[in-house]
């Protein structure tokens, strides 16, 4: 669902602290009609100007709280922190210096789970600039 | 004169697109659906409340002010059966139970005196190896919990073969054991689908599929539902095949052939849906695509109201409109407009 | 500037109140490149369906504030609440009854004044589906 | 070895098309500044600030916490000279000067050491009859507060006759006599543009102006610039005759003449940009299409640049980006990608 909308223009760019560029975040939204546990995110997987990210690499931000994003697939991972229905999980990837502003291709495949038919799978590639 | 038990509701589902895209927000849904002539409205907690799981005591207040400012009754809360919580660990039969109860105290919270449950059968037995969903023995130590509450406990049926299936009979069997009103079967009516709807083929026609194939495809079918025969496909692969259908036309014809293909007669479908009406309690008219009269094109609504009358149904029936997933991809699906038809198509058969 | 845009599609509906339709709303954004003062809207013009709507029953909803149409002409009127760079501005038609529900067309003209240049006239016409 | 004096900014004005589609906020914004490799921001309350025309504790100490995670300054506040506020009624001199004032507490406020103000010469004496904006005799009221609080007034010039217009160096004269830091003119590189853009014709076009038309137009302004003779419509006018230009190319002809036709000779206004180039306080180097070695396609950066180091200019020398709104209406300008080429290429030129 959703296929060609979850890779969204939305805030993406390089991230900054201390003045420095220490990754790059891009926002995506959710290939299902009701808002999920992060807990029943299968897997999202990032290709950047054809280059796959390391999941170890990878950040999510929502509502206001950060996770590694290896922890949401542990079987202990609380199943009360949800990606609302149509809300920004935004995706940082670390990478020290960040990405060269400008166009970049990404491609985003993304596995959510429910419980009663086989895992979504949505995929969607698209050139996006970094600010 | 208008039969005057069954009453109207929406289900939010509905506005998918409009909160999604972000044209429409909760208060803007429920807008839309008293504007459609609703008196009641169906609320996804896991798609509209922000703050899901929970749900604070100002969203609670504001949700009354909401209801009282349009017009509108919450009238069913929507559970999901989420089990397979993690990659490789499911939810306990306990657990299970616990998150059943999370649904129904968030219902009571708001206020809403029903949840739509997701049942272990709600599409058939065992339909897929290796999901379990919320069976009947943690309905059984739900329904007390409802019942403490004041909720009911509403299985929605969206099967090939419907409310009178037997393997269902079990719901109502607990129900009328238990003396409890607070637990009963609840029909979609894409159980009366017989033939493949225009927004399928919208959908598929989008990703490939030959339309004029499925157009003759479609009219087979209708053709046999109201000659009142089953629709069987070697009457029509020939033809078919003579028009060289591509692998997505195949797709869609196979899927159609196993949601419509394997169906009880329509006959004992309406039978089961009168004999039943009066102990149903909640109806869900799911709807993809409307005809020129506005009447769901792979429906037959004037006879699905006509079993829910004269069986006596009491209690709400919400437009579930799902054609904006069959055809959103082919562009922007007018939420708002097929729901208000809808609402006005359905008024007009009581 | 921005022509096509000011007219958009966010939260288009009727005005409920005690169950009752009072009137409908479309959310507009501004043809300029900054905010400005309500004071320098020199026009907000709606037609529906090709009727005219009275400026005397139009409402305008912003950051939290209804000022009536007409109020915001006045030579007296506050210079420091503005219309925000990109935000909605909520303009409100009261009416009875509100709008049948479905698509109307609806067109609109914004004037806005700023002090070095003629007012800015924007126009935009469409059909939007009224909730 | 390259000249050190200049600094690079972005004015957050180029990514309004970001901003108004809600793509980036005030902090995506400066984000997209950083990452273009500028040290400064200019930052236009009227556009960014939600909370405009007040500024909360809480906004100023958030924005020293952006400039500190991005790494960059604010360097300039932008006035706008807002007199005409009522149908019928504008300020007095007294309420502009209030108006003034404002504007410079607020920049004070965020720490921003410099408001560029919108003066009532910035595009000609007397541009446009009726408008009155922020006179010498408001500036000359301004200048003492400016210089309390450690704010410099920056007059911003984009005429055609530059800011070695006799009708500018009323400034900087008063700058001199008061002996004040504090006030100076700020050239705006429009003043330097010797043809019409490719962002002109991509608009122009897009409205239903004859490409081929406009671009020979744009030829023969270019031919005359690179012959150093001016150029004159006569000189092309029986050719464009004869390809029979309609009514949207002639007014983005007319339009041309207007801006570029009354221009002093460039070797005069490249004079004046050397010689005034150390008492500049400022520098907006607007642009609305890159070539395809990133030069702003209708002004001459290096012969700018020159006049700018060879006179002594230290300084910001911001981009700022005006081709969004020339050709946004004919699809998405990629603002970030504009202003990342633009200051990679200013930075060439040092
Ligand atoms: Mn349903
Ligand atoms: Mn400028």
């Amino acid at each position: 669902m959703y296929d060609s909308h979850i890779l969204t223009e939305h805030d993406c760019r390089n991230m900054w602290e201390h003045g420095k560029k220490y990754g790059y975040g891009v926002d995506i939204t959710i290939n299902y009609y009701r808002g999920l546990p992060l807990s029943c995110v299968e897997e999202i997987a990032l290709e950047v100007d054809g280059e796959p990210i390391d999941p170890a690499d990878m950040i999510l931000r929502i509502s206001g709280k950060e996770f590694p994003y290896t922890d949401i697939l542990q079987d202990d991972f609380p199943t009360d922190f949800y990606w609302p229905f149509g809300e920004y999980l935004r995706v940082i990837v670390l990478k020290d210096g960040g990405i060269p502003q400008g166009r970049h291709h990404v491609k985003l495949t993304l596995k959510t789970r429910r419980s009663y038919t086989p895992t979504m799978v949505a995929v969607c590639e698209k050139d996006l600039t970094f600010a | 004169m208008a039969y005057k038990d069954i009453k109207f509701a929406v289900s939010l589902y509905s506005y998918q697109d409009n909160y999604y895209f972000k044209r429409l927000d909760f208060e803007g849904a429920i807008a839309a659906a008293a504007g459609s002539g609703a008196e009641g409205i169906e609320v996804l907690g896991d798609t509209m409340i922000p703050e899901w799981p929970y749900i604070s005591d100002e969203f609670a207040d504001r949700f009354v002010g909401l209801q009282y400012r349009y017009g509108v009754k919450g009238v069913c809360f929507e559970h999901w059966s989420d089990r397979a919580m993690w990659k490789n660990k499911q939810l306990t039969d306990d657990e299970m139970f616990e998150r059943g109860v999370m649904y129904i105290k968030a219902a009571k919270k708001l206020g809403i005196p029903m949840v739509k449950l997701l049942h272990e059968e709600h599409i058939g037995p065992k339909a897929i190896a290796g999901y379990k969903l919320t069976d009947y023995g943690i309905i059984e130590r739900l329904l007390p919990v409802a019942a403490d509450l004041g909720v009911t406990l509403a299985l929605e049926v969206h099967t090939h073969d419907g409310v009178g299936a037997d393997y269902q009979q079990k719901y109502i069997e607990l129900a009328e054991r238990t003396n409890l009103p607070f637990l009963g079967l609840a029909p979609d009516f894409s159980t009366f689908s017989y033939c493949m709807s225009t927004a399928d083929i919208v959908d598929y026609t989008s990703r490939g599929a030959q339309k004029e194939i499925l157009e003759f495809f479609r009219s087979k079918q209708r053709g046999a539902y109201f000659a009142n025969v089953p629709f069987v496909y070697e009457a029509v692969s020939a033809e078919i095949e003579k028009m060289r259908p591509n692998d997505v036309t195949k797709q869609a014809i196979q899927f159609s052939m196993h949601m419509i293909g394997r169906k009880p007669p329509f006959d004992k479908l309406f039978k089961d849906l009168k004999d039943l009406a009066s102990k149903l309690v909640y109806v869900h008219a799911k709807f993809y695509d409307l005809d020129e009269n506005d009447c769901p094109d792979d429906m037959d609504y004037p006879r699905i109201f006509k079993a829910l009358k004269e069986g006596g149904y009491k209690g709400y029936v919400a437009s579930e409109f799902e054609g904006n997933r069959r055809m959103n991809m082919a562009g922007w699906v007018d939420e708002i407009e097929y729901v208000r038809r809808h609402q006005a198509y359905m008024r007009s058969l009581l």
